[in-house]
């Protein structure tokens, strides 16, 4: 059995097949996002390199490890924030601009909710250090708020189509847009967990 | 085939009616909002080109500086601030812009297409270049150009050890023109992906193209880096962080690794594409196909992953453990098979060939030869032992010229020759070009032949001035008697160009017999490239009876419209239409410039501004079309 | 390729240079023989390609067919097989090398501690009552040093081309290289790494001595000579103290305990000033201390407002600091 | 050469082997380098000769025999394909190299390329102490 499927995946036809056809549009921001994450895992590559080249104690005496509550909420209010994206998209490809207005504006409420957390946690944060305590300060605060500031462009972008969707803009056949934001949001969405882990959850292993 | 509507139009009339929907008109508006990829592609040349002259002349202030010991042309700190702007320029500003402006003006020839993928984006990518460039060069006119080397090592340009605007310069400049590398490179991949000709499967792809979709691809993983550590040294020195800080814990090493993983990458970016450009050549004056094509492909798409993990053999001195090195030093010995493969590939193109020696050909043998010796010194690089000892002298600066100047630049002349009649129409003197080609070569290997024998004799680089008697005299004055020839023969390269678009004759249609698409449009192409699109059948096109019959017979694809094929068989798939031209590139690119002025000059209301601008502008440039009224009854 | 070896020749066998391929070092000699291995194969192979090149363009002239066919096995063995087996061989040279170079002879063993400045090398011998000077290296004939390397500002690179390849002076980092000189002499070491205004003026002299001379020098080093002054140089000694070179400058024995600048207890027997910028004889020497700017520009030493008439004294009393 | 017929797993799978075929080896590598280099570097940068316990010398033999195993892996499937694709070549009309074939050559080169790389690194790991600069 094991003997026949090798077989058959190494036949000249498995190389063959074609993926499924896209349009230059996907391409582009899948593009756009590859170097974004490459970005993403620069600073998040810098932070582990910044942290092991310290050496103990870390963070920095100064600095207490950060509590988990504020960015676990966060968290919880950020990752499903993809799923209604998901819903708005199928709901236009089959025509219901209503199924797409409600869930851009779902998944708008929820960013905005995970910035107003942002800007609380910072509050708290900047009265126990700012970014220019130590290293970790530096790090914190440039890594979150470089997060932070791609899901406020993530949400101009939403807000966007949801204008123009207000306005009548997408059909079930175009709606090219819808998809490629929708590309954007679901990264920044994945990014946050990369983040997470690096700059609050290592903190405690 | 692939157009729909079988109204009977003759074919006179669908060619007329499609010229008319292309035409550019010839005025002011026209001008800054045209999308032509040629346009952009003869913009993005002269402009880099334009560069290659300013930090070449820097060049020849440093090689006047040193012609003897103890020379008092320049400063200390003119000499710091030329030889980095020297660097900085000829990498960012020159080299892969020039090359990109090939990419520009060539990909969508080469794959039968009528436009880049995102003709706004790559209109956009132009203006961010040129601003990006006209910034760090009047930083230059005004005595505060970047003076940390184009590597800008910390702790020496941070805090407290560089207070003046220089390195904003850098670190500002350089994210701005990452702005304009990364639209590009996307708009290559997209391209190369979406809109190859009907029939040109991957194994029919030109190497050019490869080279270029190679090239984006290691610029969309490269770039980051170092726009990652010039943001972190941006707020470093302007917001007090302490990233490069060993006092508050930051370190100087991660500004090392940060951008020699965007900096070794990037040496193969600028070569790749050059090589690709030689690759092109070749087969239009040895009258056949490069050989071993599926291996040179092969070596293209391994070069481009292994200089991702080569970059620590800048740092072999830094003293990281030697074990953590050797990996390294693997990689960048091994990295030159993949180079080995296409030498000898090309050797055997022209030992197997009929050849033609023209002056594109010219280049490229001076470049095989250069390339050759550049190789294997970078091979001795590529050892740990031997690196530490020679890295950071003079040997340093002949081996990265002979890389760079042998593999870049003598390509980038020769594909000047080769492709002026594809760019304006026009045939360079053969006379000249010779004469140009001799006073380069030499020239060249006259400027820096003996910078292996000042580096061997312990000449370290970047230094302002150095004492006599030591040895390194009678190198160095042959280094600057040969850096003047080599300006002069390089001027003469110019004056052939402008010779040949002011008075030159006018060129035969495909003048040297070229393989790729490009030579089956006309010369030079009209604004829509081709009016039916080709269809390929094998990896020569222009030189295949059947292509090039169906040109002319087969149904002009009409309105500003062009064909999607598929991803890896470029099998035909939709129609799209091209976007028109457009003003918002120029401004979108505008507003940029006010953010990073902004924060150049620490005026941050202004860099707000410029972020509302720029969104209203991109708002603006995306918005979605309405529907028709048939698309929304549809809906 | 004749007048490449002509040139390299000369290279070899121009004497005053602080030349790679004219070593004295046992580390550096290491690099020489590994630099002529490889050099030889880059010969051949350099050689092997224009060969082939001028075969191509020569052949066009006779026979002006063209051979169809991917020419596979000629890329393959010429561009693959036959590099392949070259570049295992030079990096298993390599390998073994480096392996040789991280691992010093044995024996007696000194230790040195040379720190960066800009633009200037700060010396001590740790091992003895505080012997500290700049600028210059003394150690004894066929010893390992073990040398500790710490920068006091930016990034520098300590490279003694004929002893050792370079080392670089990492901020935040302290690094190790290791010395062992085969002869007598003295040899030119420079900062390899670009470190700003007067990278070019940061050099320094490793002289290499039989162990009693060294060790007399590092006694006397460690602790100054009583010294005889006449009038002139006592006057000179009070010009010393009067315009406050001590806020900067250490004379040990005196009041003069600065530590900005180099230490200037032997000043008076340095091969230069300012690490390489001018010779030390007393016409440079006084320029040096009116302005300083206009022999080492953007140094960091302030010009002094020392009277004409004071310089003398000074200059005088300067020289007996041997 | 007989066609073979293709079950529905062998055709959801197939390609993801034969891909594994052509990438597999830049992936190992890739891995096999970020994992060597910044264990060692930054291992040895706190002063410390283990890693969770486990010797460091220890930790290099696995970053380089894995990696090493997948990329030989990887090289057997490419060899699989190119051989299987040059076969049903030889039978087509124009002998040139198809699509597919030139994949499977490319991951047969790069395979191996890859393969004598990581070799090279473990040839350091056999001579060179772990942490000496």
């Amino acid at each position: 059995m094991t003997g026949k499927l090798f077989t058959e995946s190494t036949a000249p036809e498995a190389l063959a097949a074609e993926p499924a056809p896209r349009s230059t549009g996907w391409w582009g921001m899948v593009g756009f996002v590859t170097t974004e994450a490459a970005l993403f895992a620069v600073l998040l590559g810098t932070f582990f390199y910044l942290r092991f080249q310290h050496g103990e104690p870390w963070p920095p005496r100064e600095i207490e490890r950060p509590q988990l509550t504020v960015p676990l909420i966060m968290t919880a209010v950020l990752l499903p924030s993809s799923l209604p994206v998901v819903w708005a998209e199928r709901g236009i490809r089959r025509g219901q601009r209503w199924r797409l207005r409600l869930g851009l504006a779902a998944t708008i409420v929820m960013g905005l909710t995970f910035l107003s957390l942002q800007v609380m946690e910072y509050q708290t944060k900047l009265r126990e250090f700012t970014f220019t305590t130590d290293v970790f300060g530096s790090l914190f605060y440039a890594i979150t708020g470089f997060h932070g500031l791609h899901v406020a462009v993530g949400l101009l972008i939403l807000s966007w189509v949801l204008a123009a969707s207000l306005r009548g803009s997408f059909s079930s056949h175009k709606h090219e847009r819808v998809s490629l934001a929708a590309i954007y949001w679901h990264f920044v969405d994945l990014v946050w967990v990369a983040i997470l882990f690096t700059v609050y959850l290592s903190q405690h292993l | 085939m692939t157009t729909t509507s079988a109204q009977a139009v003759p074919r006179a009339v669908a060619v007329a009616r499609l010229e008319e929907q292309w035409r550019e008109q010839r005025s002011l508006r026209s001008w800054f909002a045209t999308v032509d990829h040629k346009r952009i592609g003869r913009r993005y040349l002269v402009t880099a080109g334009a560069f290659f002259g300013l930090a070449g002349i820097d060049a020849l202030l440093l090689r006047t500086q040193l012609a003897r010991a103890g020379g008092d042309v320049l400063s200390p700190d003119q000499y710091n601030q030329l030889f980095t702007m020297h660097g900085t320029a000829m990498i960012f500003l020159f080299a892969t812009p020039m090359l990109f402006g090939f990419g520009n003006a060539l990909v969508p020839l080469m794959l039968g297409a009528r436009d880049m993928a995102f003709p706004r984006l790559n209109a956009f990518g132009y203006w961010v270049f040129l601003f990006a460039g006209l910034i760090m060069f009047s930083s230059q006119f005004l005595g505060v150009a970047p003076n940390g080397g184009w590597f800008a090592y910390v702790p020496l340009t941070d805090l407290p050890y560089s207070l003046g605007r220089n390195l904003d310069v850098y670190t500002l400049g350089l994210i701005f023109l990452g702005v304009s590398t990364t639209a590009g490179a996307i708009n290559f991949i997209v391209t190369s992906i979406k809109l190859r000709a009907p029939g040109m499967s991957l194994n029919r792809a030109p190497l050019f193209v490869w080279a270029i979709v190679a090239t984006s691809f290691m610029v969309l993983f490269a770039l980051p880096a170092l726009n990652a550590a010039n943001a972190l040294l941006f707020l470093d020195r302007r917001f007090g962080t302490h990233f490069f800080q060993p006092d508050a814990g930051g370190n100087t090493l991660l500004w090392q690794h940060l951008f020699w993983i965007f900096g070794h990458p990037d040496v193969y970016i600028i070569v790749l594409p050059a090589l690709g450009i030689v690759s092109a050549i070749l087969p239009a004056f040895c009258r056949r196909g490069v050989a071993a094509y599926p291996l040179v492909v092969l070596a293209t798409i391994t070069i481009a992953i292994i200089s991702f993990g080569v970059w620590v053999h800048h740092m072999f001195a830094t003293g990281l453990p030697s074990l953590s090195l050797s990996f390294f030093s693997a990689a960048s010995v091994l990295i030159t098979i993949p180079s080995g493969i296409q030498v000898f590939a090309w050797v055997a193109t022209m030992l197997f060939g009929r050849i033609v020696v023209r002056v594109p050909l010219l280049f490229v043998v001076g470049f095989i030869v250069t390339f050759v010796m550049g190789g294997v010194t970078g091979v001795m690089f590529g050892i740990t032992a031997f690196d530490m000892q020679i890295t950071d002298s003079y040997f340093v600066v002949a081996h990265f010229h002979y890389v760079l100047f042998g593999g870049a630049v003598f390509p980038i002349i020769g594909g000047l020759y080769y492709w002026l009649p594809v760019l304006t129409g026009k045939m360079a003197s053969e006379v000249l070009g010779r004469w140009a080609f001799g006073l380069v070569f030499g020239g060249f290997h006259l400027t820096f032949f003996p910078m292996h024998l000042s580096g061997l004799l312990g000449m370290p680089r970047r230094v302002y001035t150095y004492p006599t008697g030591l040895g390194w005299d009678p190198w160095n004055l042959l280094s600057t008697i040969g850096s003047y020839v080599l300006a002069v023969g390089l001027l003469l390269v110019v004056l052939s160009v402008v010779l040949a678009v002011a008075r030159g004759p006018r060129a035969a249609v495909d003048p040297w017999g070229g393989d790729t698409l490009e030579w089956a449009a006309t010369t030079p192409p009209r604004p829509y490239n081709f009016a039916s699109i080709p269809q390929v059948f094998g990896l020569h096109p222009a030189w295949d009876r059947r292509t090039l019959s169906r040109l002319e017979t087969d149904e002009v694809l009409p309105g500003h419209q062009a064909l999607l094929t598929s991803e890896l068989d470029a099998r035909p798939q939709r129609l799209v239409s091209m976007p028109e031209a457009s003003l918002r590139p120029l401004l979108a690119a505008l507003a940029l410039l006010v953010v990073v002025l902004g924060l150049l000059w620490a005026v941050y209301w202004l860099a707000i501004a410029g972020v509302v601008a720029t969104i209203v502008v991109v708002v603006g440039w995306l918005w979605p079309p309405q529907l028709t009224r048939a698309e929304a009854e549809a809906a | 390729m004749a007048a490449v070896l002509v040139a390299l020749c000369l290279a070899g066998c121009a004497g005053s240079a602080p030349s790679t391929l004219d070593t004295a070092g046992t580390g550096a000699r290491r690099v020489e023989g590994l630099w002529w291995f490889m050099f030889w194969i880059s010969v051949v192979a350099v050689l092997e390609v224009l060969l082939l090149l001028g075969w191509a363009l020569w052949r066009r002239r006779r026979d002006t067919r063209v051979r169809a066919g991917d020419a596979m096995p000629f890329v393959g063995v010429l561009g693959v097989g036959l590099p392949f087996i070259v570049l295992v061989a030079v990096y298993g040279v390599g390998l073994r090398d480096l392996n040789a170079l991280i691992r010093p002879p044995a024996g007696p063993e000194l230790s040195i501690e040379v720190i960066g400045h800009r633009w200037w090398w700060e010396v001590r011998y740790p091992d003895t009552a505080g012997a500290i000077t700049a600028n210059e290296i003394r150690i004894p004939v066929n010893q390992t040093i073990r040398i500790r390397l710490t920068t006091a500002d930016v990034q520098h690179s300590f490279w003694v081309p004929q002893l050792m390849p370079k080392t670089d002076l990492i901020a935040g980092r302290v690094n190790e290289t290791w010395l062992h000189a085969e002869r007598i002499g003295t040899f030119r070491g420079v900062c390899a790494e670009y470190c700003g205004l007067q990278h070019a003026n940061m050099s320094l002299i490793v002289t290499v001595q039989p162990e009693e001379e060294f060790t007399a020098w590092l006694r006397d080093l460690a602790a100054p000579p009583a010294r005889d002054l006449t009038e002139q140089q006592r006057r000179g000694q009070a010009v010393f103290e009067a315009a406050a070179c001590g806020a900067c400058h250490t004379v040990r024995g005196t009041t003069a305990t600065g530590t900005i600048g180099p230490d200037l207890t032997t000043i008076g027997s340095r091969w230069s000033l300012g690490a390489g910028a001018a010779p030390n004889d007393k016409g440079h020497l006084g320029g040096w201390i009116v302005n300083p700017q206009s022999l080492k520009p953007g140094n960091q030493m302030p010009p002094q407002p020392v009277p004409a008439s004071d310089l003398p004294d000074l200059l005088s009393y300067l020289e007996t600091l041997r | 050469m007989t066609t073979i017929r293709s079950t529905a797993r062998g055709r959801r799978l197939g390609p993801a082997f034969s891909w594994f075929g052509v990438v597999g080896g830049a992936v190992a590598w890739s891995v096999h380098l970020i994992a060597a280099w910044a264990v060692d570097e930054l291992t040895c940068g706190a002063g410390r000769a283990t890693v969770a316990g486990v010797p460091l010398v220890a930790v290099m033999w696995v970053a380089v025999i894995v990696p090493a195993l997948v990329t030989a892996a990887a090289l057997a499937v490419s060899a699989l394909v190119w051989r299987r694709e040059s076969a049903a070549a030889r039978q087509r009309a124009d002998r040139g190299y198809g699509r597919t074939g030139m994949l499977g050559l490319v991951g047969l080169g790069a395979n191996a390329l890859f393969l004598s790389i990581i070799v090279a690194g473990g040839a350091a790991v056999l001579v060179l102490p772990v942490c000496q600069p």
